[in-house]
């Protein structure tokens, strides 16, 4: 006991209200940064939740102008598959990481993967591919791949896939399709929305 | 907050109106997309059966003229060119005639729905059925913008947009919504607003008389689904002048065949192959330059098919060549029985005697215009376009064989004889075409009347911008 | 070292001698691939035009019955089932009838080359013509073990071998050196020593009399080339017993259809899909098992499709179906075709006015059975196949128009009746095959000759066991 009252601060010092202070503005900035980056969005497998920050539109959009877009999202390449609790605590922690980096505005013009991620990808790569790059009967195909997969990554041969050969925040112009930030689906103008149903029932 | 940052980021804050059809306007504000666009001008690449050049279909293969003599398509048939030249070239094809005054020539004002941004603009100002009203000469100066940026895009957001009617009135038919799409599927339904085939019902209710815009899909978009609505409403385009049987156009059912097509089944949409990301210098965009994508294999093609671009062409030119041949068969059988139907009618046969030999010229032809006008479907689908041909010819058999118990009837029993139809001039002659005529009338109308609507627009749209100059300035 | 480890582990140090037709032999050493070859004998898969149940074709489609008037086709036609049956099938089918003795039965030797690893063995022994001589019965006792190990592999080093002179003997005949081809090639090359059209010459210089297999590659292996090759030689199978026309027999171009279709264009061979390979316990081996793929999509598609399994079946289905439909249309005009020229005849039709209708019988029936011979041809290339079926209805239709104006010279100007064949009973009486008698035969047969020629090969074999003991102890 009175080791414990010795660990904390004289009674009159103030610290509690600063203590309080802090420990909340610390929570408020969290719940900040997750409410400004969307964080709980993140942890699901749409891509565009990636897409709530416009710092991913550029990886978004040559993700949706490549060959994997119909069969891998950005979660199938850049979260581990290996089992469910890697999974969901590697997109917490890698969230949390990106939404920090955004709230800060410390993100780089050109995002570089760290190599933690270039092990989830490379994985990911194999994952799918696996009977392609390791089974004996597609050597014919390309007979480096059984050894390449260890030594080095797979982008290194395909560097188009799935972002194509730029990288960089500038690089995608005007990312207007597929922003979830300007949600107001147009698809069919109001003037001719107004027409057809006044066509409709001028014929009836 | 940064989100709202991004949206102005991204989306420069135009000020361009809504339908605005001048598509320099659009330019100033996404310059690499409006000089893509302008690239479809370029009228150099030439593959087997494609490309941008101007192509006469009719001197390639004379066959056409007689398929459809009695009806425009036999006048003038050209190869479909770049967007850039919509507008120019229905200007110039024989098939809209020479008028001299807006209630003048051959064809309606429904005639402009594909051909331009100012349809939607005009269709905004004056109402659906007021436009597909009247002369295709009545409309001649209000529509002179080829087609561009307000045919697919909302001017405010740059999303994606269906600014005509047609469409959505055909996905209304199917029991559809065409709200309720994916972004991938809006990437294929903005060039299905023109690459689809149509006809011109003027017996909608309420609208009686008014060649109105409709795509007939109502039983499917199979060419027996199709063909189906058309005899359920007993429509026929025109009657055959030769074989006189009530005959059906296919006009380029490009989004019906790509559908069954395993590109479709797989998710790949128009824009993946026609508009495919490019880089110039450290910027990717959409690629507007809309072509063949045989002439942009890099970008097309091997995003997804690490082949050879020699060999991917050659996968196409295979699939296509392929098809040709059965599609030229039935070709050459179907001016075989028309001009058989003729001989029997000259003999005297009498109309029921006919009825029958004519339903199966009728749908024999059908089927052989839907898999040949929609100029991509051999590649996009091959095994579906092949499936089509075939079910012609057992129709075109079909009628040859009771034209052959019925010539012998009428008292003929040996091969009807050919005429000489080898070029297109000699196809004309021998349907009686005067060439002469039509080429002088179109002459006419490009000296007189076509220089006064481009005048009319030049006015209007100064306007315009001095409206916008002293809108601003207030 | 390591490399020699491998080396080991991959090639025991079997003791199986050259030819060696059993295969439970050669499963002592390969118990994975024998287990799985085992397999084959499983006749519990049905899909929509294939499987490995037996599936009576003359009973699912009797158009069939009547295309093969006159042939063994139209006694009896089942859908190939697993390698293990092959012999069983062989003996049990009524075109080989019910031989009394070794000089008796409709059938040559030849017949057997395709249905086992005795046949290697034989013609080893024997001599590749003297093989081929005599009738069918007359190495009955020789030939037992089913299509296995020793058909596609060298006892020693297990590498896949070409055991079959045909195939060798037709790459010769178009310039080509089959000991030049990759080890993917060779993947398909095993099959082809059989899954090929083939015909049986007996005038080959220095062999007259002898039913000499040979595969009609020389002028290429498209339909058209095999077409020109046969009427060069004036070949024909049979005489058709209806029309009369001299008629070609397409059995099983799986190889040839195949190299025209996109797998083969990829480098994707035979054994890709139908012996893809599987894991069992953390080791891995080519899947003996050989069968409609669609019974093991995850291993045979999924390698490199990753799409859903249905899915891949449905496009499968979705090809079959559609070319189906143009192959029934052709098998119905056909069936008319020989009706109706049998009318001709019925008339008083002379040679001369039969002619050239009998050709147009004689190609189109060809390009109907070369589509449809092949199994897999619709899957394996759709859009040749549906090319080829084109061009038959095009034939088809040309011999029926003839045959119009030829029954009305000869005073009979109407449709001809067609007969009851709905049934492959109906049929079958149509033509005046007496089944009764034939399956009478063939049960005589089996009680009789065929536990003889088990019991001789049954004491062979156990001499060959004995002698590899007596000569293990020297
Ligand atoms: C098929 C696998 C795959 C998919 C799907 C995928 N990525 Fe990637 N991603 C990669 C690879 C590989 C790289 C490394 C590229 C390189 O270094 O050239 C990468 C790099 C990145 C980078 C680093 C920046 C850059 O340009 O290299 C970001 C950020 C990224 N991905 C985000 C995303 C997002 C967001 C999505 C979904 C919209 C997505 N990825 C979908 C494989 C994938
Ligand atoms: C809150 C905005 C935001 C969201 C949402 C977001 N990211 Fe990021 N991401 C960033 C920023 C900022 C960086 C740059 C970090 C750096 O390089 O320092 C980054 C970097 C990356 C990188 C490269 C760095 C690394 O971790 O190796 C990858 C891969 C990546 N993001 C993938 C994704 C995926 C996948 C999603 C969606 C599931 C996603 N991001 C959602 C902001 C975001
Ligand atoms: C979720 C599964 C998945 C993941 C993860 C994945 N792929 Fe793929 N990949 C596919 C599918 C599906 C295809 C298309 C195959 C087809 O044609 O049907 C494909 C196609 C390819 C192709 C051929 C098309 C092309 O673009 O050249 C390459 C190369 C390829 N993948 C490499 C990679 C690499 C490298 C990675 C890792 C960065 C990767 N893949 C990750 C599923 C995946
Ligand atoms: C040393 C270069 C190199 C590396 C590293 C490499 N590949 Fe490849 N890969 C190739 C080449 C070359 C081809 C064959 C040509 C082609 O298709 O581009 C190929 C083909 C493929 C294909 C088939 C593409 C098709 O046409 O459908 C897939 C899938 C693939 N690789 C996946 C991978 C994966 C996954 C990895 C990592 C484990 C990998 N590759 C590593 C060079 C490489
Ligand atoms: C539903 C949309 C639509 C309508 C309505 C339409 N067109 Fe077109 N038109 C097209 C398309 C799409 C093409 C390009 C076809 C191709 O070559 O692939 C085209 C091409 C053309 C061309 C250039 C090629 C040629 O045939 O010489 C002319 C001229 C033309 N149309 C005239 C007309 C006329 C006249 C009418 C009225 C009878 C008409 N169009 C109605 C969509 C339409
Ligand atoms: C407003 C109607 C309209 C829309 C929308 C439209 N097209 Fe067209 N398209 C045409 C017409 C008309 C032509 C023929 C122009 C001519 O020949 O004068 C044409 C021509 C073409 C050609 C032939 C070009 C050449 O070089 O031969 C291609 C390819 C094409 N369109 C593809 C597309 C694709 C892909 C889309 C959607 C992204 C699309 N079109 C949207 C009407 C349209
Ligand atoms: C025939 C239809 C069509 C026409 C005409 C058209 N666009 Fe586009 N545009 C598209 C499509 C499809 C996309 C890709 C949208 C997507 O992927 O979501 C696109 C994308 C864009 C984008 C987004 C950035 C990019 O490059 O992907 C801009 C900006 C744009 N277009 C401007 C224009 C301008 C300016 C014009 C007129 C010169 C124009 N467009 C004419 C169909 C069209
Ligand atoms: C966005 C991806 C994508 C693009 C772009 C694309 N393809 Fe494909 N292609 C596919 C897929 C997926 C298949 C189906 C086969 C499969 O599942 O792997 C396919 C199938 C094919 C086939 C086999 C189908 C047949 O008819 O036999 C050919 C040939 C082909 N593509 C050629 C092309 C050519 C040429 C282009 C460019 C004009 C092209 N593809 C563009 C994805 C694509
Ligand atoms: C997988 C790639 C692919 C897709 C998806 C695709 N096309 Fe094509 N398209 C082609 C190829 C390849 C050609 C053949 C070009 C040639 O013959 O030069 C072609 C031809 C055409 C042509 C004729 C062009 C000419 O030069 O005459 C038109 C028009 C066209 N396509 C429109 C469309 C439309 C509309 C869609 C969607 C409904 C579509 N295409 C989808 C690849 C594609
Ligand atoms: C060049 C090789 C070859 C020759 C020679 C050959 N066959 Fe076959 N046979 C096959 C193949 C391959 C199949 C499997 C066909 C399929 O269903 O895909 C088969 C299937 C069979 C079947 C089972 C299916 C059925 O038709 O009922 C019988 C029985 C048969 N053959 C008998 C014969 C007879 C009798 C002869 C001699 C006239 C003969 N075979 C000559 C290769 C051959
Ligand atoms: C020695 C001749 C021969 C060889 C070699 C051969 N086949 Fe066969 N195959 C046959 C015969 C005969 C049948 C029909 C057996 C029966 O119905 O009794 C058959 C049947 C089949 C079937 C039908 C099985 C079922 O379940 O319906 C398939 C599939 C098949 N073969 C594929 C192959 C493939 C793939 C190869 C090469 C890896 C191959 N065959 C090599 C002669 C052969
Ligand atoms: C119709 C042809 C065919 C028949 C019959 C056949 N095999 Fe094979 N076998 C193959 C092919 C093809 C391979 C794959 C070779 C390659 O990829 O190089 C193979 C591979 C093998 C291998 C190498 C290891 C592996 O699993 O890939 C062994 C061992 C083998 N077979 C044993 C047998 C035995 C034992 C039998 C008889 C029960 C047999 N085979 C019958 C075609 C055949
Ligand atoms: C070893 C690789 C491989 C295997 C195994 C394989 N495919 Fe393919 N498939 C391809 C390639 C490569 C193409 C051509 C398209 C391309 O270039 O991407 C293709 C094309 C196709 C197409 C489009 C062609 C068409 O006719 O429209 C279909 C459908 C298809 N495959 C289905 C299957 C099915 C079903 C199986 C299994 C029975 C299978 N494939 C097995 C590689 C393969
Ligand atoms: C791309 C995969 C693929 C390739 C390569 C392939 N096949 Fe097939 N094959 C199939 C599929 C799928 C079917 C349809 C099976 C069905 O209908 O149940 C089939 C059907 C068959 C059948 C009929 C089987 C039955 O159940 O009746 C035979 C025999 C056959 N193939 C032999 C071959 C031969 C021989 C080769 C090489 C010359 C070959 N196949 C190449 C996928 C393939
Ligand atoms: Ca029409
Ligand atoms: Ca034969």
């Amino acid at each position: 006991m009175s080791l414990f009252k010795n660990f904390f601060p004289k009674k009159r010092t103030g610290w509690r209200t600063v203590a309080t202070v802090s420990i909340a503005s610390l929570l408020g900035l969290g719940a900040f940064i997750a409410y400004e980056a969307h964080v709980v969005s993140y942890l699901s497998d749409d891509p565009q939740a990636c897409v709530n920050c416009h710092v991913m539109t550029p990886v978004y959009n040559s993700w949706m102008h490549s060959s994997h877009r119909e069969w891998a999202s950005c979660n199938d390449c850049h979260v581990p598959h290996d089992n469910i609790f890697n999974q969901y605590y590697f997109k917490a922690k890698d969230g949390l990481y990106h939404a920090t980096i955004f709230t800060l505005r410390a993100e780089p013009e050109v995002i570089f993967m760290r190599e933690e991620s270039e092990e989830v990808v490379q994985n990911n790569c194999i994952r799918c591919h696996v009977q392609q790059v390791t089974q004996a009967n597609y050597t014919d195909w390309i007979e480096s791949h059984k050894s390449d997969r260890l030594d080095r990554t797979c982008w290194s041969c395909h560097r188009t896939v799935p972002h194509g050969k730029l990288h960089g925040l500038s690089t995608v112009k005007y990312n207007i399709a597929p922003l979830p930030t300007n949600q107001t689906q147009v698809v069919i103008p109001d003037w001719l929305k107004k027409e057809i149903n006044e066509s409709k029932s001028s014929s009836k | 907050n940064r989100k709202n940052e991004s949206k102005y980021k991204y989306v420069p804050q135009a000020d361009i109106s809504e339908n605005e059809p001048r598509n320099a306007v659009w330019g100033e504000y996404y310059p690499l997309e409006y000089q893509s666009y302008l690239q479809t001008s370029d009228t150099g690449f030439v593959s087997y059966q494609g490309g941008s050049a101007m192509r006469d279909m009719l001197e390639e293969d004379p066959n056409l003229v007689i398929l459809w003599a009695g009806y425009g398509f036999s006048k003038d048939y050209n190869q479909g060119r770049g967007h850039y030249y919509a507008v120019e070239d229905i200007h110039n094809t024989l098939r809209t005639g020479g008028p001299t005054g807006p209630n003048d020539g051959p064809m309606p004002a429904t005639c402009w729905t594909c051909k331009s941004p100012d349809v939607p603009r005009l269709m905004n100002e004056i109402g659906v059925a007021e436009f597909y009203s009247g002369k295709w000469a009545g409309k001649g100066d209000q529509i002179v913008n080829p087609i561009g940026c307000a045919d697919c895009h909302d001017a405010n957001s740059m999303k994606l947009k269906i600014s005509r009617p047609a469409l959505i009135e055909a996905f209304d038919a199917m029991g559809k919504d065409i709200t309720k799409v994916t972004h991938q599927e809006m990437r294929s339904l903005v060039c299905a607003q023109c690459h689809v085939e149509y006809y011109f019902n003027k017996n909608l209710p309420g609208k009686e008389g008014t060649p109105y815009l409709v795509f007939p899909w109502k039983e499917g978009m199979r060419a027996e689904d199709m063909e189906k609505y058309y005899d359920n409403i007993e429509f026929s385009d025109w009657t055959h002048q030769l074989s006189r049987a009530p005959m059906l156009k296919a006009q380029h059912p490009g989004y019906e065949t790509y559908l069954t097509g395993v590109h479709a089944d797989r998710g790949v949409s128009c824009v993946d192959c026609h508009m495919p990301y490019k880089s110039v210098g450290g910027t990717k965009f959409t690629d507007h330059h809309i072509q063949s994508p045989l002439n942009n294999i890099q970008n097309a093609c091997q995003v997804c098919h690490r082949e050879e671009a020699e060999k991917l062409k050659e996968n196409v030119y295979e699939r296509q060549r392929k098809v040709a041949e059965s599609r030229i068969d039935l070709e050459k059988m179907l001016v075989k029985a028309h001009i058989e139907a003729k001989k029997c009618w000259d003999l005297g046969a009498s109309e029921q005697q006919m009825d029958s030999i004519l339903m199966d010229i009728r749908h024999a032809q059908w089927r052989w215009d839907y898999a040949a006008a929609a100029h991509g479907a051999t590649f996009h689908s091959p095994v579906e376009i092949s499936r089509v041909l075939s079910s012609g010819l057992v129709r075109a058999q079909e009628a040859r064989v009771k034209i052959a118990r019925l010539l012998a009837e009428l008292g003929y029993n040996q091969p009807v004889e050919m005429p000489d139809i080898s070029t297109k001039e000699k196809a004309q002659e021998y349907i009686g075409l005067d060439m002469e005529k039509l080429r002088k009338e179109k002459e006419l109308f490009k000296e007189n009347l076509l220089p006064e609507w481009l005048e009319q627009a030049k006015q209007r749209q100064e306007k315009w911008d001095e409206e916008k100059v002293s809108a601003s300035a207030k």
